[in-house]
């Protein structure tokens, strides 16, 4: 019983988030749907008993994947929001249509064979070592691959935000970079030593070279 | 983006007369065309010392333009002194710099007394050298406290007040009142130090030292604080001179500049103390002459106790000084005296004078005109905050934000100074 | 079926409503005033704010953190597993391990040299 | 050295924690102020009962702050309220404007205004800090007295070996 | 439900009262014990020993003006300290306080504890990034710079140190098999000795990392008063306000709870009934908590960041590879 | 037990629809990024029922290697759009046709 | 301004404020948490603010009233200790400060200069902030020593506890 | 260096520029012409070492000497510098050469400071050179002077009011400024 109800529950969050993700026109708002729909969807995976993969989901998505959303929402300022024009009526239809017809689709070909519910599973089912296990035995290489992926994730993303504007016109909006001198610190700091490094202030005239003046 | 750390650490333009940048060095605009955020830190912010305003434009976290905004607490000293006669002017001393009221009361009084050519007794110019020590370790404790407070380091905020307290407490007790005195009169001061004095007094220098060491255990030896502070704000000699920057903040350029050294005023010249000067003029050194400065001046202190000589301590010219209390009752003359020294005050001789002494922020000085009244046709007065809070823009561009608080902090700007 | 995630269920709806019922507080048993007076409702800008700030743009510094925390998350969420499993699967485990934090380090290694590690 | 500084600062607020707190219970334990305090204002009679003030405005000039009102008049035989020719008819002081210089107890040449010792003048409007003379001439209400003593100022004792306690 | 789910419910209606009611004890503690430290008393005027200041606080706060800033929205400016409280509070679900125990007088058991799924320490961190919205939404929806800085700060410093929190645990995760709390404890006293001993780096980094996640000295920048006046809840006033603090003590709380857990044995050692021993451990954690707030200043900005990229990180990632050799070594 | 697997199905495939419809039709590259997201985290529902239904942990397995898979997409994805944002500053997907450049 | 002929009323002057106590037993629950939390918002101007900054200083520690939480966003602040004087150019933030912050508020006006203008009556200082700000609570002195202004905040507390309402309220009712 | 060396040495190097000097009950004071001011700053500071400006001080000579009513004398001619006072009953008549504007310079360095005062005279509304490209510490300082005695420094990079709101009319410092306030409240109108 408790199984139905959370499970009903979920669905009605998990769907209405995501209707609110693709509906609102505000990135923001968007981005926080997505976060009641993943946590919708963690909610799925504990009652499927998989709960490393639940806490995972909320670890990964909700922790970290939908703030760097919300930081880049941050950072692009008013300008992440949805462009105003619209696309033609006819794409949308189209759209709704293809959408529907593949959702419906599965969903009457799966509700059409009775898959029932798996088999009794122990508790140990969802836990991490489980999954230890298969991805340092059978997929290895999905291991392996995941990490270079993340290297290359993180390669990829420093060089694309890092990389210099190009050249831009005076007339140009919204370059990012404010040049700033870059100062070699080796040098300044020798010439701040020898700048400070005396007993007396050598600015202005001194007391024997006043008198020639 | 290239590796160098960006601000580097212990790099700062360097600013000698030559290389300040045109235009006004007070303000620094943000470089143009860009979308940059522009907040405003002050008047009413916690860490601006009261009511600096600071029209900062931030990129992420650096400052990439500042202007300051000064005069909320404009109070209009100098028109207010134009209307009320010298004798009541000794009042309106001590509240624009309310740290080092003392200072302040010194270089009207010694203006005046200048203009006048009024001397002093001895005894009056020990006890007052005593007590602008006393006032300048107050100044400084106030300024630690409040920028370790900034920093977040609460314990030595409540520290310093409790010395402060013990301060204040030698100033109730010779003068009246906690904070704004009027304890030095033109001629000498209102009062000879009571019983009991010299004791507490000692007893304060005994304890002082130990409890500055304290303040350097938990601040100077604390690697967060001195990240926080070294290398922040530093300012070159030749510009710290150009920029008329004086006391401390001078002084930690290297430069010995100490007008109780190169300008002896009271008793200074007979008491023997060191000049702390820094190294690199930063805010870490800018802390540390203050800090080590409280030491000095408890010598001072101790020293003064130890010479006080005795004799009067108001002068006996009549012209100018009110007759003692005792006369008013004896002597008919001394009546009419004191009548018109209160109700009409003495005239000055025409003339225009420039009176700087040392206060805990630097070269204090007032500049009076008198056209032969009884009142000061001008009072102007040089305040080191006023000048000092200039470099703000130039130590705090291209920084952080934290940094912009600390040089603020460092400076150790009084805005009731700056403003007047 | 639900076992432990059901106690935690329970306990976590408890702690939503100790919350909610704190910010219902804040309705019911506010003092109420009729006026909105001047400038109460303008977000506080030092005293001097004069309208309310629509969010501007921020340093590419806070997506670059964020970046790198994905990254780091979900090695995180790899290595758990392998960690608990490490006792079992010994010197195999412990290579793997290792050959997965190396290749992270590289990847750290190489942000720090780019500089995306330097705030600013 | 970064460790050792951290330690001694860390010494440092620890070793307070065993100090004496030197609070001063405030409105149960008034901390005695010094004799030289000046506090709110005292107007003052003869032994005779007759008010020592002649009116001669003398602390009304001297008020840097002008915060002294004094409308005198001529004492006569069926109403003598002071012992000279002229009285105080109206001696108002605004409270709320006066800055305790003690100016007009200089410039008083009859010893008739003094500044007391009682700092406790907080009131709610600022009509109630206007004193009038009837005011002036009784002293503070009981509950806001201050004692006065000359004394330590240092309360608390410092432990042994601070230095302070000599 | 281990317990049965009416069992269940009490218990977790005396925790989620008991954690509330330690912070309203802690503000009043942290108050005292400052004073202490400042050479001063503290409140001492609400009651005995000013121990119902809590409770004047919370009436006060309740009864301020409730007002909406204009510009925010109105949702999510509401739910943000809402989102935070509760993913603070959420975490004591899965802290052992005891094991199994007797009510006395009678012979019913109960678990010390309201639920101990086996990835428990995944949930820790999971509610952990919930609490990442409260501060998020709440600076967004403020439309004020000093509360938008601020919760900008605030998350990038919240996640830059829980990478460095998590991977500092994953040694005592390495050492005790399981990610189950309970289990960890047992596994401490299986082993004979509390982890801090051998995973002293790792419970360095991870002080240092839960200092910074509670928002307190010397890494309290997301609110630096000195900078951004309030930081991201400038705006918020009255209980919401609370609320917020709430969050931030009720996260010390569990934390020290959870290094208690993780690092000091928990609460499975001899002579003195669990939950004591747990509460002594954790009173360590907070006292050294406000120790650090009484004598350190507040570090610089990029510093914080660098200290949990560039120091943190890397202790972390070496106590995990030092660890992981140790482990595949003596199994 | 009333609630079969069939259900998660059904629920991941109507999130795949929703996915399918924003990515679709909006045109912030934001809000497409999150409409992939949706259907990402639909086919790990997908994986995770029929895993569950089989009794056997490989598509978990696959679920945590699409999340990822995902995140990385995000870490790049996102990085294009801060990169166009500071080239360009229009952010519309109908005219991303100078990324080639 | 032209200072307009007023009869004094001295009828509640801070000794007799006692006998004023009106309030029903919530009232009176809600009154003392009120008065035992005050948490100022230090509006530091000028000298007056120096001493602020010593009330909780350890030897007067305004804690141990509860009122040590010193806030600087004005949302969560109860009490505006505007201590020091307040020139026109303040006067604007200074309302403004005040308006944001949450009802129930108290101002204290801490000072001569803030009381009344003090020695100041020029061109530059406003003649008295309750010109601009209803205010609770006057503290002469310059600077009103510590224990001073401890009185004034006693006086609020009171003035709290006798159920009289703050400034504001009777500037409506007046208006 | 006495005042008399101190302008031979300025008149030498700037020629027609220093009008006279006087040797001052505190340091020598040169009077200067406005036209020459930043040659002989510039002078002073590189040849004579004041590298240090204490102040600039400007000051209203509007009915300076003449015990004019409402500047300064009896009690009670006290009419526009009277507390309370917004208005201007009546103002002398503008003196030639109103305004004197003062710069303090000192050598700040090894020995003693040293301190000179340069004096400029300026009719109303007469520009005077700034100095900011010789002390950038001049700034604020003549900031300050514009804002409160309304002197215009011609030159000056930016010249706003600094301390009164920006808004202000008038230049408060002015003799014929009024002194503003209010009368002392007291239980009856005064
Ligand atoms: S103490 Fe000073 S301000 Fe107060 S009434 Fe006397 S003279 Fe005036
Ligand atoms: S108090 Fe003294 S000075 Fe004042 S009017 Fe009376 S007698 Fe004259
Ligand atoms: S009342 Fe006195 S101490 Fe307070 S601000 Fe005014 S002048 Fe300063």
């Amino acid at each position: 019983m408790t199984y139905d109800i959370v499970f009903v529950v979920a669905s009605v969050v998990a769907i209405v988030a995501a209707l609110m993700v693709v509906l609102s026109g505000n990135p923001f708002i968007s981005s926080l749907a997505l976060i009641g729909n993943l946590i919708a969807l963690a909610t799925f995976y504990l009652l499927l008993q998989s709960d490393f993969l639940a806490a995972a989901q909320v670890i990964v998505y909700a922790g970290a994947v939908m703030i760097m959303f919300l930081f880049v929402t941050a950072y692009l300022g008013g300008r992440a929001d949805e462009p105003t024009r619209q696309r033609p009526i006819w794409q949308t239809l189209a759209a709704l249509v293809a959408a529907a017809g593949i959702a419906a689709e599965i969903v009457f070909g799966v509700t059409r064979e009775s898959f029932l519910h798996g088999p009794v599973v122990s508790d140990a089912f969802g836990a991490p070592q489980a999954i230890a296990g298969r991805f340092l035995g059978r997929y290895l290489l999905a291991f392996e691959g995941t990490s270079l992926l993340l290297l290359i994730a993180a390669v990829g993303g420093v060089v694309l935000a890092t990389r210099r504007p190009a050249p831009r016109g005076a007339d140009e909006p919204g370059a990012f970079e404010v040049e700033r001198p870059q100062r070699v610190r080796s040098l300044q700091s020798s010439v701040m030593q020898a700048e400070t490094a005396f007993e007396v202030v050598r600015t202005g005239a001194r007391a024997d070279e006043k008198d020639e003046a | 983006m290239s590796t160098v750390e960006r601000p580097p650490a212990a790099i700062q333009p360097l600013f000698t007369p030559a290389r300040i940048p045109p235009g006004a060095p007070s303000k620094i605009d943000p470089p143009p065309g860009e979308d940059l955020i522009t907040v405003n830190f002050g008047p009413v912010h916690p860490s601006t010392h009261g009511v600096l305003r600071l029209i900062v434009t931030i990129d992420g976290e650096v400052v990439v333009g500042l202007d300051a905004d000064i005069g909320y607490v404009h109070t209009g000293f100098e028109k207010n002194f134009e209307q009320k006669t010298y004798w009541k002017g000794i009042t309106y001393a001590p509240r624009i710099d309310y740290l080092a009221f003392f200072a302040n009361e010194l270089a009207f009084v010694g203006a005046v007394e200048k203009l006048i050519g009024l001397e002093v007794p001895e005894r009056a110019q020990w006890i007052r050298t005593l007590f602008s020590e006393l006032n300048r370790i107050h100044s400084h404790l106030v300024y630690l406290g409040t920028s370790a407070v900034e920093m977040g380091a609460m314990s030595v905020f409540f520290y310093c007040l409790r010395e402060r307290d013990y301060v204040l407490d030698l100033f109730e007790m010779a003068t009246g009142v906690r904070m704004h005195d009027r304890y030095p009169q033109f001629g000498g001061v209102a009062e000879d130090l009571p019983k009991g004095f010299y004791e507490e007094c000692r007893k304060f220098c005994r304890m002082m030292p130990r409890r500055i060491d304290e303040y350097l255990d938990l601040l100077a030896g604390n690697p967060v604080w001195e990240s926080r502070y070294r290398g922040i704000g530093t300012i070159t000699p030749e510009a710290a001179i150009a920029m008329g920057l004086s006391g401390p903040n001078l002084r930690a350029t290297g430069v010995p500049y100490d007008l109780r050294r190169t300008d002896p005023y009271l008793a200074y010249p007979e008491i023997d103390f060191d000049v702390v000067v820094g190294e690199r003029g930063d805010a870490y050194d800018r802390f540390l002459c203050r800090t080590k400065e409280m030491y000095e001046s408890v010598r001072i202190v101790e020293q003064c106790l130890d010479k006080m000589p005795s004799g009067p301590v108001m002068a006996t010219d009549r012209k100018y000084v009110l007759p003692p209390r005792a006369e008013l009752h004896t002597s008919m003359e001394s009546l009419i005296h004191h009548f018109k020294l209160v109700t009409e005050g003495f005239r000055v001789p025409p003339g225009q004078v420039y009176y700087p002494v040392e206060s805990a922020r630097g070269e204090f000085g007032c500049y009076l005109v008198s056209d032969g009244g009884p009142k000061p046709w001008r009072a102007h007065f040089r305040a080191p905050s006023f000048v000092s809070l200039q470099v703000t823009a130039m130590m705090s561009v291209n920084r952080y934000v934290g940094d912009m608080i600390v040089v603020v902090g460092s400076l150790d700007g009084v805005m009731g100074e700056a403003d007047r | 079926m639900l076992g432990d995630w059901a106690a935690l269920l329970v306990f976590a709806a408890i702690a939503f409503v100790i919350p909610f019922s704190l910010l219902f507080a804040t309705f019911a048993l506010a003092t109420r005033t009729s006026r909105l007076a001047g400038d109460k409702s303008i977000p506080f800008e030092s005293g001097v704010s004069s309208q309310t700030f629509l969010a501007g743009r921020f340093t590419v510094s806070y997506y670059m953190t964020a970046m790198l925390f994905i990254v780091f998350d979900i090695e995180i969420v790899f290595l758990y597993p392998l960690a608990l499993e490490l006792h079992a699967l010994k010197w195999f485990g412990l290579a793997e391990m290792v050959t997965f934090v190396v290749l992270l380090v590289v990847a750290y290694v190489y942000v720090w040299r780019r500089g995306a590690l330097e705030w600013r | 050295m970064p460790v050792t500084g951290t330690v001694k600062g860390f010494a440092v607020t620890f070793r307070h924690l065993f100090r004496k707190p030197v609070t001063q219970q405030y409105p149960e334990y008034k901390r005695p102020v010094y004799p030289r305090f000046r506090g709110r204002h005292r107007l003052h009679r003869h032994e005779n009962g007759l008010e020592k003030c002649v009116g001669c405005s003398l602390c009304a000039a001297a008020c840097p702050a002008d915060c002294i009102r004094v409308v005198a008049a001529e004492n006569t035989e069926e109403e003598r309220y002071s012992a000279g020719e002229r009285y105080a008819r109206i001696y108002e002081i605004n409270m709320s404007r006066c800055i305790f210089c003690g100016y007009c107890e200089i410039a008083c040449p009859f010893d008739a205004i003094t500044l007391g010792h009682d700092y406790e003048l907080a009131e709610m409007s600022r009509e109630a800090m206007v004193y009038d003379k009837d005011m002036l001439l009784e002293p503070m209400h009981p509950s806001r007295t201050t004692p006065v003593a000359p004394r330590d100022p240092f309360d608390v004792v410092e432990p042994a070996g601070d230095g302070g306690a000599a | 439900m281990p317990d049965g789910f009416i069992v269940t419910v009490i218990k977790s209606l005396i925790l989620a009262n008991l954690v509330m009611g330690v912070f309203a004890m802690l503000t009043w503690a942290e108050r005292r014990m400052l004073g202490r430290f400042q050479v001063r008393l503290g409140p001492n005027r609400v009651g005995p020993f000013g121990l119902l200041q809590p409770i004047a606080d919370l009436l006060k706060l309740i009864r301020k003006e409730s007002l909406l800033p204009v510009g925010v929205n109105p949702v999510l400016y509401l739910a943000a300290p809402v989102v935070s409280l509760f993913a603070s509070l959420a975490v004591f679900a899965v802290i052992p306080f005891g094991g199994q125990a007797t009510i006395p007088g009678t012979d019913f058991k109960i678990f010390l504890w309201v639920s101990n799924p086996s990835v428990a320490l995944l949930v820790v961190f999971a509610l952990g990034s919930l609490s990442f919205y409260g501060f998020l939404v709440g600076g967004w929806s403020s439309s004020s710079k000093y509360s938008l800085l601020g919760s900008m700060r605030a998350v990038s410093q919240l996640i830059s140190y829980e990478v460095s929190l998590a991977l500092a645990v994953i040694g005592v995760v390495m050492m005790s098999h399981s990610l189950s709390l309970t289990a960890i404890v047992e596994a401490q006293h299986r082993d004979g000795l509390p982890y801090i001993i051998p995973q002293f780096l790792g419970f360095a980094v991870y002080v240092v990392a839960a200092t910074a996640e509670t928002n307190r000295i010397p890494f309290d920048l997301p609110e630096a008063e000195g900078e951004l006046v309030a930081g991201y809840h400038t705006e918020y006033g009255g209980m919401r306000f609370a609320m917020f603090q709430n969050a931030e003590y009720v996260a010390l709380i569990a934390f020290s709870a959870i290094a208690s857990v993780l690092f000091l044995g928990g609460y499975g050692w001899p002579w003195l009934p669990g939950p004591i021993w747990m509460l002594l451990e954790m009173a360590i954690f907070i006292f050294v908590a406000m120790w650090l707030r009484a004598t350190l200043p507040r570090v610089r900005y990029d510093k914080l960041m660098s200290i949990g990229w560039k120091v943190l990180l890397p202790a972390a990632t070496l106590n995990l590879l030092v660890t992981s050799v140790i482990v595949a070594w003596r199994a | 037990m009333h609630v079969g697997v069939e259900w998660f199905v059904s629920v991941s495939a109507i999130l795949f629809g929703i996915g399918l419809y924003g990515v679709f039709t909006r045109r912030s590259p934001l809000i497409l990024l999150l409409s992939v997201e949706i259907m990402l985290n639909a086919c790990n529902l997908a994986l995770i029922s029929f895993s569950r239904y089989v009794g056997e942990q490989s598509g978990q397995v696959f679920a945590l290697v699409v999340m990822a898979v995902a995140a990385s997409e995000v870490v790049v994805g996102l990085g294009l759009v801060v990169a166009i944002a500071r080239r360009k500053g229009d952010l519309d997907v109908d005219r991303l046709t100078g990324l080639r450049n | 301004m032209a200072v307009t002929p007023v009869r004094i009323d001295r009828a509640i002057r801070s000794e007799d404020l006692e006998q004023y106590i009106m309030l029903t037993t919530v009232e009176k629950a809600v009154a003392w948490a009120q008065s035992n939390s005050i948490w100022p918002a230090g509006f530091g101007l000028a000298c007056c603010a120096i001493e602020m900054m010593s009330l909780p200083s350890p030897r007067y520690d305004i804690a141990r009233f509860g009122a040590e939480v010193f806030r600087s966003s004005p949302r969560q602040s109860d009490l505006m200790i505007v201590s020091g004087r307040v020139s026109h150019k303040m006067s604007a933030p200074l309302r403004q400060v005040y308006d944001q912050m949450l009802v129930p508020k108290w101002v204290m006006a801490m000072g001569a200069c803030s009381s009344s203008g003090g020695m100041f009556a020029n061109y530059a200082i406003l003649q008295g902030v309750d010109k601009i700000v209803p205010v609770d609570v006057h503290v002469p002195g310059c600077p009103p020593r510590p224990e001073a202004v401890l009185d004034g905040f006693r006086l609020i507390q009171r003035k709290i506890r006798a159920g009289i309402p703050p400034a504001y309220e009777q500037e409506k009712s007046k208006a | 260096m006495t005042a008399a060396q101190l302008a031979a040495a300025v008149r030498s190097a700037v020629p027609g520029s220093v009008v006279g000097h006087e040797k001052g009950i505190d340091m020598p004071t040169l009077t200067v012409k406005p036209e020459k001011l930043v040659e002989v700053c510039t002078h002073l500071r590189d040849q004579q070492g004041k590298n240090f400006l204490s102040a600039v001080s400007a000051v209203d000579h509007l009915g300076y000497g003449e015990n004019v009513a409402g500047y300064y004398g009896t009690e009670r001619g006290r009419d526009l510098n009277a507390t309370g006072s917004w208005g201007s009953p009546a103002t002398p008549e503008r003196p030639p050469k109103r305004f004197a504007v003062r710069y303090h310079l000192a050598h700040v360095g090894s020995g003693a400071p040293e301190r000179v005062r340069v004096q400029v005279w300026l009719d109303d509304g007469q520009e005077v050179p700034s100095v900011v490209g010789v002390w950038p510490t001049a700034d604020w300082h003549e900031r300050e002077q514009y804002d409160l005695m309304g002197i215009v420094f011609a030159g000056h990079p930016n010249l706003r009011r600094l301390i009164m709101p920006k808004d202000w009319d008038g230049h408060p410092l002015r003799k014929d400024y009024p002194i503003g306030g209010e009368p002392v409240q007291f239980t009856d109108a005064v």
